[in-house]
């Protein structure tokens, strides 16, 4: 019963990953990759392991969304400057 | 399995669930609001966990979420800002339940833990994490304009 | 859809499927009793004041393994300024001030010392709770970007003297190095944590070495990442293609 | 002595560090003195350990001696093939430091330093691989070594290929690296531990319990060998090498073909021998069928894609493919004179593969093209050049006194019977294909071939040398490399005492201490001259008769497969992986 | 519950890998890949991890008083966390000069490095 909360932490994040490599567009992606960041921070708290909780939340939640914002940003902008100017 | 892990569970499935619902389906701007409110269900799961573990030092984990968690949002809602000036999402409904759900948690852990600085750090967290979530809606709901060059 | 493509990932997916499923059967049960290696590392962590056990195998048993893990990330960033500097084709361009509504500007400059306190809060109990240089550093890093969000590019550019972070990025590297000789020169072994005091368990100053070499690795990792952040936002608002090209 | 075991590792990347920390005030030639000086000294270092190397050194990092034989710490293995690849992979960095002095026409803004720092902590992570001993740490290295390799790949930015082919190599072998993790963390939770003798050890006390091994032991051998494959460029795993390779700057080719790939063929002997060889891991064998399978097919696709190649550097690197499979040939008879074998034919094929590949860079350099249908008898005024690349493509068909002609010869007979065709016939071809560019470009021989199918094929033209505008006149140190390169090729099989040095070493590591004498015979003589005979022959018939041996129909579905697409890359990645638990299997179901 | 873990370990690297095979924006590949990642955080967790034990940090409880998981496992996961965010940002940054020399970040538009 004490597993419980494991159960529902790897469910949720099978589940994440899942909606992560399904969702094609990059922006959109970021998004769900950064809900899957917090869902392995609590996986890995529920499994006692806080110091890598605490990694993945510094690196999910806020880092690596800002890398792949800023790199569609970067695609799309030159996207819109290849079709002309504004 | 005490109430407090159980709570944590059950806050876990039920918010959890939600946010993945609400970031993998609808237009651009639900999905940003799915992602501020994983923060805002999460962040008390997180403190409700520790309380159950009897790991004080556990808090951590919640103070740094309710510190990075709108800071993704705000990510979210700079870079996409053109998009969302469309559609101007708000969900001021669910923001101030999720705040009033992380003001009912830290108070329940609060009440649990012997004054002290473990208070004072409870507390931050509660401030930080209701401040960050109504914070972050607000620049959803058009915080950021006219972002073109930067 | 190549239909190659497809054949190749059902029947290697199909395979792979197989042998991981097959492997499960033989993995030890989910939450057993026998972690050798484990218990070993938990008494050595004990035996040299260090609180955090986790920290004691990052910073001194398996040190080496954490000079290698900060190297990828130097060498990392040192790749990423390498591919993204300007290129032959391409300008700088100001970019246009951005207007941030008041309360997000606002929380953004109060949440930025706080983050920074935190930063170095995780930096500094490392060895005792559970954080240390790593995401301490990158907690530090993340605040200082607040200043992009809250106002414009040009605001953190003011803050952000990049040859300043560079250079601590590569110091950090360079002291992390010169601790882990020290241990050579003075006879025993390299990284090795003899020279200095273990102090008192569950103490700033305990375990030796592993407060210094986390300190290190905290410096490296904010220098690194906001470096490291610094290309992507130049690629993202201020390098721009020349016309025509 | 065994305390300087782990600066190996430390004195390149502290150079690294010191070049960034003072990388901005630096004049460019003292930066790249600097670079010189570390790697240099970490090269005479690793020479002095690897001639103190008998018996072997052990050296626990961070001082944590074994208690009761359990330690917490991580281990570092001084033995002679350790230290051996370390100094290779020291002196081969000289070399492509020397060779690149002054040599790009830009540093990065700010970055004087930057390459040569880059090339530093290549250097630092490779010889951190070739000493593990602790499986986590060789994953670490590897990981190092892989990140500096994507960067030095997409070096030159203004280049459309490099960048495609460093994030093809990236992603492919990130991918590698996971699976090898996750292998990792199986074999962590079977035994409990991560000094590689320490696991070997504990999976066959685990398979004493409940005999012999089963599905996890093979889960965790397939995919730890997975990840070494990937480096080690083995069919169906080898799809991103000639992307990469043919796309670097020509320095970094030096030391990804020298080197790096051989790393890969070197974690796989290092972790089946101290992993996976016991009772409780793989039978012989199952690793015998399934090296010797993957080996075989990697010599004849590599052989026959080098054969189809315009794109000089790519040909190079398909050849590179060919002679990896030779050396898995050998590593998979599981004999002591198959380990001698590859291990002179590792030396050998660095020195010759380095030197032709820096000549490759000449030629770019001075003409902006690779293609050898372009530069047919343009290079007519480098006599130089002409004579090194000549001298190389015999090199690489074992042309006795060379090195690789003596480490072949040893391996051949380790193999025995039909295998010997295996590599006469890829050593042939794949010296053959040099020939024949040797024969076109420099000496101008028969017709200027014509262009076929643009979509079957990469053209080397409109490549952007990599100095400053194209070179009039070659520096002396683009010169000498590849000279003194070849040359050391050549000594390794001239100097009598190299070849018993180095089986000495390599049987007292490994082979169960079972030592082998490794001379020229007159075999190994006659395969060699057959193999260069058929080289010389099938380049003179591409030159005079190029009808005869143009592209049949059967090549063009083998061509295609190479489609520059990374996800066709990780497909294939996962068929590899089913492959080789197939190959694998029977000794598991078996036992 | 036995292999549970394991299992969406298992799993959550295949479903990477399928997206990886599948993608058509190489900065969901570089995304996917870190979803293979995942697994191996999973993986290695999941095997230190011990019925009713607490984390190896005695800043607030007394060494020996309650049984702890494996420390191990969670620092090969700490330097695995940094590996991967690295890596993914050295990926990007290849993305990006993609995008520039190329004009596309679909790997099908590809047109080089064929044969």
């Amino acid at each position: 019963m004490s597993d419980a909360v494991i159960v529902v932490a790897l469910l949720l994040v099978a589940a994440c990953a899942t909606a992560a490599v399904a969702q094609r567009d990059p922006a959109r992606q970021a998004l769900v990759l950064s809900v899957l960041g917090l869902f392995l921070a609590v996986l890995f708290t529920v499994l006692q392991a806080p110091d890598v909780g605490l990694s993945q939340l510094a690196v999910g939640s806020a880092l690596t969304p800002l890398l792949i914002m800023l790199s569609v940003r970067r695609t799309r902008r030159r996207g819109r400057t290849k079709e002309g100017p504004e | 399995m005490n109430g407090w892990i159980l709570a944590a569970t059950v806050e876990l499935a039920g918010g959890g669930a939600a946010a993945l619902w609400g970031v993998t389906t609808g237009p651009t701007g639900r999905r940003v609001i799915a992602q501020n409110l994983a923060t805002s269900a999460l962040c008390p799961a997180l403190l409700l966990l520790s309380q159950g573990y009897g790991r004080p030092s556990y808090v951590d984990l919640a103070l740094l979420l309710a510190l990075l968690g709108p800071v993704g949002t705000l990510v979210f809602a700079r870079l996409l800002a053109a998009e969302l000036e469309r559609e101007r999402p708000s969900a001021w409904a669910l923001t101030w339940a999720a705040a009033g759900l992380g003001a009912v948690v830290v108070a329940a852990v609060c009440a649990a833990t012997a004054p002290g600085r473990a208070t004072v750090k409870l507390l931050v967290v509660g401030a930080l994490l209701i401040g960050g979530n109504v914070i972050a809606s607000r620049a959803l709901s058009g915080g950021f304009q006219g972002v073109r060059g930067g | 859809m190549n239909r190659l493509r497809l054949w190749l990932l059902a029947v290697g997916g199909a395979g792979l499927t197989a042998l991981l499923v097959a492997a499960c059967p033989g993995l030890p049960r989910f939450g057993g009793r026998s972690h050798p290696y484990g218990e070993r590392a938990v008494r050595a962590s004990l035996d040299r004041h260090t609180a955090n056990t986790v920290a004691s195998v990052n910073f001194d048993q398996r040190a080496y393994d954490t000079l290698g893990e900060m190297s990828i990330l130097f060498a990392a960033v040192l790749g990423c300024v390498v591919l993204l500097r300007q290129a032959r084709d391409e300008h700088r361009a100001r970019p246009e001030p951005a207007a941030v509504a008041r309360p997000v500007r606002r929380y953004a400059l109060i949440v930025l010392p706080v983050a920074l306190v935190t930063g170095l809060y995780v930096v500094a109990h490392g060895q005792l709770s559970p954080g240390g240089g790593f995401q301490g550093g990158v907690v530090a890093a993340t605040a200082l970007h607040l200043l992009y969000l809250g106002a414009d590019y040009g605001a953190l550019e003011r803050v952000r003297p990049l040859a300043v972070y560079e250079t601590s990025d590569a110091l950090a590297v360079c002291a992390y190095l010169v601790l882990g000789l020290a241990g050579v020169l003075a006879g025993t072994a390299f990284l090795a944590n003899t020279l200095l005091p273990y102090g008192t368990f569950n103490t700033l100053s305990s375990g030796g070495a592993v407060p210094l070499l986390n300190a290190a690795i905290g410096m490296e990792v904010a220098s690194a990442v906001v470096v490291l952040l610094a290309t992507f936002l130049d690629q993202a608002v201020e390098i721009e293609e020349k016309q025509g090209s | 002595m065994h305390h300087l075991l782990p600066l190996l590792a430390a004195l390149p990347l502290l150079g690294a560090a010191l070049l960034v920390v003072t990388g901005r005030h630096l004049p460019r030639a003292a930066a790249e003195t600097t670079g010189l000086v570390f790697s240099g000294g970490t090269a005479a270092l690793a020479l002095v350990l690897t001639l103190n190397s008998s018996p072997p050194m052990v050296e626990w990092v961070g001082g944590w001696l074994p208690v009761d034989g359990e330690s917490v710490g991580i281990v570092v293995v001084g033995d002679g093939p350790a230290l051996g690849m370390a100094a290779l992979v020291s002196l081969l960095t000289v070399a492509a430091l020397a060779y690149s002095w002054r040599y790009f026409a830009e540093p990065p803004p700010g970055h004087p330093g930057a390459f040569t720092a880059l090339m530093l902590v290549f250097q630092g992570a490779m010889c951190g691989f070739a000493l593990a001993g602790d499986l986590f740490n060789a994953f670490v290295f590897f990981e190092l070594m892989s990140v500096v390799a994507y960067a030095l790949t997409g070096y030159r930015i203004d280049e459309a290929r490099a960048v495609q082919g460093a994030l093809t190599f990236g992603v492919v072998n990130s991918l590698g690296a996971y699976a090898m993790l996750m292998g990792i963390g199986l074999l962590y939770a079977r035994t409990g531990e991560l000094a590689m003798t320490k696991i070997g050890r504990g999976l066959d006390t685990a398979a004493a319990g409940h005999g012999g091994p089963d599905g996890l032991v093979l889960a965790s051998f397939v995919l730890v060998l997975t990840g070494l494959l990937v480096k080690a460029a083995a069919v169906p795993f080898h799809f991103w090498l000639p992307d990469a390779h043919a796309v670097a700057p020509t320095p970094v080719c030096m030391l990804l073909s020298g080197v790096m790939v051989e790393l890969g063929v070197y974690g796989v002997w290092r972790v089946y021998g101290t992993v996976f060889a016991g009772p409780g891991g793989i039978p012989a064998a199952d690793l015998t069928r399934a090296l010797v399978t993957l080996g075989t097919v990697t010599a004849a696709v590599g052989a026959v894609m080098c054969w189809y190649q315009r794109h000089i550097k790519r040909l190079l690197a398909y050849s590179t493919v060919a002679h990896t499979g030779l050396f898995l040939v050998a590593l998979g008879v599981l004999t002591p004179e198959g380990d001698d074998g590859i291990a002179l034919y590792v030396v050998g094929h660095a020195g010759v593969k380095a030197a032709l590949f820096a000549c490759a860079g000449i030629l770019l350099d001075r003409y902006g093209s690779v293609d050898e249908h372009e530069l047919h008898g343009r290079a007519r005024e480098l006599p130089g050049v002409a004579v090194m690349f000549a001298v190389g493509a015999v090199g690489l068909a074992g042309l006795p006194p060379f090195g690789t002609a003596l480490g072949k010869g040893v391996a051949e007979e380790a193999v025995g019977g039909p295998l010997t065709v295996v590599y006469v016939a890829a050593s042939a071809i794949t010296a053959g294909a040099v020939l024949r560019i040797t024969a076109r470009v420099f000496l101008g021989l028969g017709p200027r071939p014509r262009d076929a199918r643009s979509d079957l094929e990469t053209s080397g033209t409109g490549e952007r040398p990599e100095t400053s505008g194209p070179l009039r006149r070659i520096p002396d140190t683009m010169r000498t490399v590849p000279a003194v390169l070849l040359a050391a090729a050549f000594a390794v099989g001239v100097v009598p005492a190299f070849g018993g040095l180095v089986a000495r070493s390599v049987n007292e590591a490994g082979s169960g201490g079972a030592h082998a004498s490794v001379r020229w015979t007159a075999h190994g003589i006659l395969l060699g001259l057959a193999s260069t005979a058929l080289a010389a022959a099938l380049a003179a018939l591409a030159v005079t008769r190029p009808r005869w041996v143009a592209a049949p129909g059967w090549a063009v579905p083998l061509r295609r497969l190479q489609s520059g697409h990374v996800g066709d890359y990780v497909a294939w990645l996962l068929m590899g992986v089913t492959v080789l638990g197939a190959l694998a299997l029977p000794g598991v179901l078996g036992g | 519950m036995q292999i549970l873990p394991y299992l969406v370990a298992a799993y959550v690297f295949l479903v990477g890998c399928y997206g990886l095979a599948t993608s058509r924006n190489l900065i969901h590949t570089v995304g996917c890949l870190s979803v293979c990642q995942a697994a191996t955080y999973v993986l290695l967790l999941a095997v230190g991890y011990r019925d009713g034990a607490t984390a190896p940090v005695f800043s607030d409880v007394e060494p020996g008083s309650r049984p702890v998981v494996d420390p191990v496992v969670q620092a090969l996961t700490l330097t695995d966390v940094v590996v991967g965010a690295t890596v993914t940002a050295l990926l990007l940054a290849l993305v990006l000069q993609v995008a520039k020399r190329h004009g596309t970040v679909d790997p099908d538009e590809l047109r080089e490095l064929r044969g």
